[in-house]
């Protein structure tokens, strides 16, 4: 096997992510003690319109996109500090779905459908990506379809769960024409509400929908169609599973705070219950884990912005995502035990991330398909070194 | 082993009829999640329904069937009803909830209640009319019933009733709580300033709170009593006989006694079941089922299974149980509770994507059962003493160790 | 898939048994307290010879085989017990093998085989069971050969690690013929020193050598040659899992005895160790998997019992093995962890259990050798049904 | 990240010319399993073996590089040991034995140690003619060394030592010791009562009785002090002074001061090496490596592994540390043995049948490393104060938890 990935220890913070990451943090320290995300949960609005705009704002949505489309041009894993303090309040936005289309356009899109769509992205219209045609991460065929007859394109097939679908003015949904994988771009008007269903997710900071396409007219401007498309969505799937793991991980540090709190002011037989070990070893392992996730991830944006995508990074992203999975689920899991009577209850805080490391996991892979993944890469090559 | 072959001709024979019976009157899917258990009744609708389920199985003759006729009983021998329960958990059909009534107050006034208990409560317990509560645990105090300090004063012909009971199972649906109050304040003991009560819920002064649980669904209330007068003649037993008759209770809930009525309470979740889930399911384009990883994973929760199964077994061959003899029960429980939490969870991973979905979304497998039933499990390992708090009590009595 | 198995709870223990446990736990009380496992652990002699003497009196040697060739007739599940009582006070001796030896003579030997071999067996004469050609309890090939060549059949071929060769009289050794297997059954005076090199094992209370075969001469009469024979082939290493996971479990409680003991007078920071839910839950777990280890265990024994294995039978061996050994390796690595520096020492004997678990682990197929079979049991039989 | 890229044309030259020294001279293998680190020396034999090895390195000019040349150093920059450390690593040459002097006593002395104290003991410490170990834990005070009870009382021109140390690391082997001792029990402060030695071992009164580790094997002494009679001339600093130069001494362990003469003290075990034993290993007659369960494994265990590489890492970059800012080290210290534990008993594991072999036996895979390596791996868990204790420094002092 070549060693590279083994020794290569990458992680680079320059100050204008530093700068990114504290405003954020700023950011999101004033949306915790809002309440905002609480009151969103139910409510028919799913984030609160004003953060999305105040974040398109502080230029969240324009930071991946280059500057002669209205963006800051810095690489797509400077995305990973937002996201991962935005998980740390659990506030929920369409920020990862959009840079991921604007990443699509970047890399594949027309010249004319970079100037027509990443501005509109850039200033904080919400875009989607439909990818799925089920619910398996690990389906390599495409069964969306691209069809052209009577000189028209339309779309035929159902695409389940799309993230911030109900929000999102633009879509972009992958199918196949002839075998060959193709993104065609929707406006949300093109769309009637019978193709619409939305979704009740387990999170209920969350938002998405599942999509009917039975025959959309699609015009050759909408269509994305590119050499090296294949190879743009697999680093799709990769830089989901890296948001995903940003957030996760701040998650996972919001889960934490919320249960070192409880047991640091709880009670029980006249002890702190953060006292008995029986508690606190299991809370310290929490802590080392997300150390180890925040690592791997911080590994991963540094190679994810540098050029474009290679092995090194393939494994990273995998990487952060596996742990990050495994580490909120169990952390939420431990967060609702060690909140004994009060964590059965909806209005504990543990219920936000229990619910969240459930569809964090199920989210771009849960750990057992990356470490599925990381064996061939990890492992195979070995054998032809 | 009640299998065909012990079993005399007539006991076969009603097995065949309630089987065929339960195949031609099981429910449709209401197109609404049933709970597995009765403390998971949050609405009305899903109250509706179980109710008229109950009624209709009662009616049939399937309930309460070694009760005594007069109250509305089968007076049969109690086998019978034991033939009746494992046919209905073999149909799946829906669980009886009204649980407090059919086996914990039920049998409790069989077996000690006055002829006028007998004949006002126990055919409404049967019919479903009457939904019964339980108001044993406090806030702060969870499941240490001795320190109760909702006070019970006599007044007249009344008791006036102050204080705050929790998780109280179908609270804000129920007519009737047994009760445990504090009569006598200042008692040597402490468990003997207790009362118990088969109190009326429909007298003023009594008020119910739901509390939403963490599946964002109700079937618990918090329940305040402010000055309710309770009849003196809802007294069960005499003044400071409340702690033994709530203990004589919990003996019903931990099945340790005979008497219920009848019925299914709760709906056990098995690895078939989780098979059968993942049957459907796909990873990498292949049925799950044949995923390596996946299959390990299977077959581990199996052998837990397996293991949980054969433990409460091995806990009727003594000669089997000469190391640390008390441990079986105790060790099995926390067991069960922890094995089941981590086969749900592990349920919701192999969804893949859909593992996001939830209780309410029709594309949800199973409805979100699965879902639901990881998060509701959190009732079993945390309620009635913490996973932790039972670790500390099999390594304290049963091995011996040192109090943390 | 029949659902046979999962309802199949079959768990029987009757009188004979019973008084079986009890003699074997009171022999074993007594090589406890005489210290003798630990005078042995370096000694040229393997296990005490009195010892072993004392075992066959108590007509253990002939548990399993039928009375008309010396035997009590009883199931091969009886040894259970037996071997449990022995694991429990780390006592080795080749009951094991020679049961295993005496079950193959059993079902496969002939008359006259059976008439010579079996009466040997059950009066005390040790024998051992060399069945693997390399490390992997998976592989299904046969690489040592029993070749006929001028009217003379010959053995050729190595087999490592065969448990307790070095005090066997009798060997019975697997074989192929032009494809199908044979057991040559060989007396340890037709083997020379150079054929038999005695193996050092982590487990110091065990005994083995590795054989070498370069054409030994064999007569017709001693080869086991039958129908069956593969199915039993089968048996016997289900049996031998059944036996190895037996002793895991008795050495599971050892471990458990003796850390519980520790942890009840061992003080640290003015307090008994054992207050520490940082190990005293971990114990709880070790006692709750043996608990239910036992009950596997037992449950293994009861369907082994009757008549020929079936596949139930099959799923409960690989179960109680799959657990045992799970159970001890991590038993035994808590055990030395919480008897702290002592637990470092070769004086403690928490480096018993260690030893033990790896050679458990080792013997047979470990869990995840047995996971993978239960897999296709339980999970490929369903599609069928 | 030094690579050639960033070194000058003479380093790279260097660089080449260490490894090709090391290509020619690394020792063959003795037929007998080599220690992975300096606590693990056990026998005359690999004592002779290890000390010929450093001998050659030292005369060769790979050693104490950095030393002042007056004193048997090279009197070069550092960067020339640490590309010479870099290449040892990567030829896999066994390691410098002598650490407690390399690493530890070698540059106290020169740090803090008189113009006499350098001449008499640096050389003897490169050339391993001088063998040290370490005096500082005791019986039933483990690390707590501010307890240390070692009596050592001025008579003289001496002082008169009484008392136990234990785990001392060459102690059978050792002609100096870096000796903690009480030489003011009445100290106000129990540190301030703490004198500091540079002890030779050679004098009547000073016994070590080896002790058996898990592994069978030696490597460490209880150390018995009988009114053995250290010259005053060895303390080194002021009476009272010792818990300083102590923890000094401890800086120099941890890697936090530089100084180290170098060489190779630990070899530290990757899953690497797991991989290329797996290699060779079969399950159900296919590589191990084509084992879907394994690999699952095999790849948790290398994320684990990379988690701790760049938490190190990490460490160093201030803005992605403020999340409880001092966790990272204690954090990863925890991680780092127990992962290294783990891995370890994966790799006995994985080889089959073949696992219940060990040292000493020609057949065992690799001599028995692993078995060897997993044993030994209890001495980081436990040694330096347990896992489970430094969960509670990281639970209380990180995290703010209430103490158990």
């Amino acid at each position: 096997m070549s060693n590279s990935f083994l020794n290569n220890l990458g992680l680079e913070f320059n100050d204008e992510q530093a700068m990114l990451l504290e405003s954020a943090q700023q950011f999101c320290a004033d949306i915790r003690s809002s309440g905002v995300v609480r009151d969103c949960l139910l409510a028919e609005q799913p984030y609160p319109g004003e953060v999305w705009q105040q974040m398109v704002e502080l230029g969240w949505s324009g930071v991946s996109i280059a500057e002669e489309f209205g963006g800051s041009g810095l690489g797509i894993g400077s995305l990973v500090p937002v996201l991962e303090a935005c998980g740390k309040v659990m506030l929920s936005s369409p920020l990862a779905s959009t840079a991921l289309a604007a990443h699509l356009l970047t890399r594949c899109g027309s010249k004319q459908q970079k100037k027509s769509y990443l501005p509109r992205l850039a200033s904080g219209e919400a875009a989607c990506l439909a990818l799925l045609d089920n619910h398996d991460w690990g389906a390599e065929e495409i069964v969306t379809q691209l069809i052209k007859a009577d000189d028209q394109w339309r779309l035929h097939g159902s695409k389940p769960l799309v993230m911030d679908a109900p929000l999102a003015r633009l879509l972009f949904v992958l199918a196949q024409h002839n075998g060959e994988a193709r993104f065609v771009i929707l406006e949300r008007s093109q769309l009637d509400d019978g193709q619409f269903a939305p979704d009740t997710l387990i999170d209920q900071t969350k938002r998405s929908a599942s999509l009917e396409f039975t025959g959309t007219d699609v015009s050759t401007a909408q269509i994305i169609s590119h050499s090296e498309l294949a190879g743009v969505l697999q680093e799709l799937h990769l830089l989901g599973a890296l948001f995903t793991a940003a957030e996760a991980t701040g998650s996972a540090a919001f889960t934490l705070d919320t249960t070192v709190e409880y047991l640091k002011t709880r009670k029980q037989f006249g002890r702190l219950i953060g006292s008995f070990q029986a508690l606190k070893h299991p809370v310290v392992d929490i802590l080392n884990d997300l150390n180890h996730c925040r690592s791997l991830l911080y590994h991963a944006a540094t190679l994810c912005n540098q050029q474009s995508l290679n092995n090194d990074a393939e494994v990273a992203c995998r990487m952060a995502k596996a742990l990050a999975s495994d580490t909120l689920v169990n952390a939420a899991d431990r967060a609702v035990q060690f909140h004994g009577a009060m964590g059965f209850t909806y209005e504990c805080d543990a219920q936000l991330a229990i619910r969240r490391a459930q569809w964090s996991q199920a989210m771009f892979g849960d750990a057992a398909h990356h470490r599925k993944r990381l064996a061939a890469l990890l492992l195979d090559a070995r054998h032809e070194a | 082993m009640t299998t065909a072959d012990t079993e005399t001709r007539e006991l076969q024979e009603f097995r065949r009829e309630v089987a065929d019976w339960l195949a031609a009157n099981k429910p449709e899917d209401p197109g609404f999640l049933l709970p597995q258990s009765f403390m998971e009744v949050g609405s009305e609708q899903v109250l509706d329904f179980l109710r008229e389920w109950q009624y209709k199985l009662w009616s049939a003759g399937y309930l309460g069937m070694a009760w005594p006729r007069e109250y509305g009983g089968g007076g049969r021998p109690a086998v019978y009803q034991t033939i009746a329960d494992a046919e209905m958990r073999k149909a799946r059909v829906p669980i009886c909830f009204n649980t407090i009534g059919l086996g914990w107050a039920g049998p409790l006034i069989i077996d000690i209640g006055s002829e006028e208990e007998k004949a006002r409560y126990l055919k409404g317990i049967l019919s479903a009319e009457d939904i019964w509560c339980q108001g044993f645990s406090e806030p702060d105090h969870g499941s240490d019933l001795g320190s109760a300090q909702t006070r019970a004063v006599r007044d007249g012909d009344d008791y006036l009733v102050n204080g705050t009971k929790i998780w109280t199972t179908l609270g804000n649906f129920a007519k009737y709580m047994i009760l445990l109050a504090r009569t006598d304040p200042n008692a040597e003991r402490r468990y003997d300033g207790l009362s118990y009560f088969l109190a009326p819920m429909t007298v003023p002064g009594i008020e119910t709170r739901p509390i939403q649980k963490i599946t964002g669904e109700y079937g618990f209330t918090e329940t305040f009593f402010t000055d309710a007068r309770i009849p003196a003649a809802c007294r069960m037993g005499e003044e400071g006989q409340g702690w033994k008759i709530a203990m004589r209770t919990l003996q019903y809930e931990r099945g340790a006694e005979a008497g219920a009525a009848g019925g299914i309470a709760i709906i056990p979740i098995s690895t078939q079941d989780l098979l059968a889930m993942a049957a459907d399911q796909q990873r990498d384009g292949q049925p799950v089922l044949q995923d390596p990883s996946s299959r390990d994973q299977l077959v581990q929760l199996m052998i837990e299974e397996k293991a949980i199964r054969l433990s409460d077994a091995r806990a009727d061959i003594p000669a089997l149980c000469t190391d640390y003899p008390f441990s079986l029960p105790l060790s099995n429980k926390l067991r069960t509770s922890e094995w089941s939490r981590r086969m749900r969870q592990y349920a919701v991973s192999l969804q893949g994507n859909a593992g996001s979905r939830y209780v309410g979304d029709a594309r949800a497998i199973e409805g979100g059962f699965w879902q639901r039933a990881y998060l509701n499990n959190f009732s079993v390992t945390i309620g009635g003493g913490t996973s932790q708090i039972q670790a500390n009590i099999v390594g304290e009595h049963i091995l011996g160790l040192p109090k943390s």
